[in-house]
């Protein structure tokens, strides 16, 4: 018989190593306050022996609790002076704790499936009678998760867009400066800020800007900022208006 | 069974989408002979018509469709309105979580952070109070600041601002397949 | 006068989309007393349980809303075209249980207490809004704290987090399930 083959499907079908722990507890038919811990220990590691490979992403888990058996056996080796007295902690008490609480849940959630059995087999209407518009109920409680969700969602959608733009438009620097000085030619001048904040992409942006800068440098447009705080203003060399002071 | 073919098809005007045409419930109901099918319909539509109830079957396009009464309009209307008043659109969650991540921020930065005009959105935030002008920004234009309010914090049980999930905490979560299924789902 | 009010909260919760509680129908039927309106509730329910009806009246998440019966299903999957609607996996029902008796609670608490790493199927809870994020726990790290959501209450058909059963409860259904699920296993 191939015990390996059979084994190798079992791990799958347990939760995690304390499911896997309380099924050999319960199989033995172990009282859990009681567990001999060097037949468990055995049981235990021949479930993992089976295995071929040990999966460490899913299987770490089982690893650890592995350790943690062979740990209480060691405990339990070691002669102590006095019998186990009533103040002495048993070795496999935090054993004990964690299967108490595991099987609790455990239980919990075979509860769940049933409820969620019979649940699944009501319908419940969706949508509006036709009366009314389904304008009027699309709208949702939202939770703090929804709106940390919303955020996220947001900015995925805002990089993909800029990576599209991207891809799909070039910007030369010198069609840039032929569409401003064709901007401030028809407008007589541009608002920096504004002219920033209309640009599809960061990337164009900053294309613009350099185109700008080189404008700036070669003396064909000039930059203008009445003061502090206040929009800084772009012309064109030949066009700035007089001051008026 | 006959009773028992009556509630099924009541169940099945209750849970369609459109009016429930005949035919249509035949080619469901298969296993029945058509005449008892259209008994069951006709004391299904009468128990409907004697008994004082909140809710019809109408006959519409063609089909059987269950609908609320005229006479009680009024008391929907008002439903309807309270369902919605704690709840947000898609869209208005949207610019929430905007605001929220961003602030303090302008209607300017909203709308190209969402790349869509966030004017109606903002508005509404502001009448539900779950965000607040602040002042303006010395910038061109000096656009109004918003931020989140206290309301804010009350409706998603936050001590401080500092509290929301962080972005990176998110992505822990968020990260992989199912995020990128919503592409560009803007209900504006 | 009492059957209209009768008619008037059927034809409520019929229109409401989610579970409509008993606080929402009195704040809308401001015109009535509030015990006339308990009184109309009562008998409405009842009216629903005594007569053969296809759908019913359910409490669920603290509300009451309109369902098909469960002996229905596979007619109504005809119409609608659907296959049977999916569980969650094994998973995700353990880490739910986790959070459902152990609530308000960490992943590091749910991690611990299942002895796996549940940062997964917790994703999948908040993505499928089974569980909300409720704060941070003040303690080193401020990790988020989750609780179970009015989704899941709905998702299980409980009227309240209060229709589980308790832990002393548990531990009987346990030693009932025990026996079966030993055989299950073995034959897998």
């Amino acid at each position: 018989m191939d015990t390996s083959a059979s084994y190798q499907v079992k791990l799958e079908v347990f939760q995690g190593p304390l499911d896997l722990l309380l099924f050999l507890i319960r199989k033995k038919k172990i009282d859990i306050h009681d567990i001999p811990i060097a037949t468990i220990t055995r049981e235990y590691l021949e479930y993992l022996n089976h295995k071929e490979r040990i999966n460490l992403d899913r299987e770490a888990e089982f690893l650890l609790i592995a350790a943690l058996l062979i740990y209480i056996k060691s405990q339990m080796l070691i002669p102590r002076e006095k019998a186990l007295d009533d103040d002495e902690e048993d070795p496999r008490q935090i054993l004990v704790d964690r299967l108490l609480d595991y099987q609790k849940v455990k239980a919990a959630s075979l509860l769940l499936r049933e409820k969620e059995e019979e649940e699944l087999q009501k319908w419940k209407r969706t949508f509006l009678p036709a009366l009314y518009s389904q304008d009027e109920a699309d709208f949702m409680e939202v939770s703090l998760f929804d709106l940390a969700e919303s955020f996220f969602t947001l900015m995925k959608r805002k990089e993909r867009r800029e990576i599209k733009t991207i891809k799909g438009k070039d910007f030369s620097l010198e069609e840039k400066m032929k569409e401003i000085i064709k901007t401030l030619e028809e407008n007589s001048f541009l608002d920096f800020l504004d002219y920033f904040s209309h640009q599809d992409s960061f990337e164009e942006a900053l294309v613009s800007f350099f185109s700008l800068l080189e404008l700036i440098r070669s003396k064909i447009v000039i930059a203008l900022q009445e003061s502090h705080f206040q929009s800084i203003k772009v012309w064109l060399r030949n066009k700035v208006p007089a001051k008026k002071s | 069974m006959k009773n028992r073919l009556k509630e099924v098809i009541e169940s099945l005007i209750f849970i369609s989408l459109e009016p429930l045409t005949l035919e249509k419930i035949k080619s469901i109901l298969t296993e029945f002979p058509d005449g008892e099918v259209e008994l069951a319909i006709k004391e299904l539509l009468e128990n409907y018509v004697s008994n004082e109830r909140g809710i019809q079957i109408i006959q519409s396009a063609g089909g059987y469709l269950f609908s609320t009464k005229p006479e009680h309009d009024s008391w929907i209307r008002r439903l309807l309105k309270v369902e919605r008043k704690n709840k947000l659109s898609p869209a208005a969650l949207e610019t929430l979580s905007a605001i929220a991540y961003h602030q303090p921020t302008t209607l300017a930065e909203i709308s190209a952070l969402r790349g869509v005009d966030s004017t109606h959105t903002l508005k509404t935030l502001l009448i539900k109070k779950l965000i607040k002008i602040v002042g303006r920004k010395k910038s061109p234009g000096k656009p109004l600041i918003y931020r989140t309010s206290d309301k804010f914090l009350t409706h998603f049980g936050l001590n401080s601002i500092q509290d929301l999930p962080s972005p990176e905490e998110l992505s822990k979560i968020l990260e992989e397949e199912s995020i990128l299924e919503e592409e560009d789902k803007d209900s504006q």
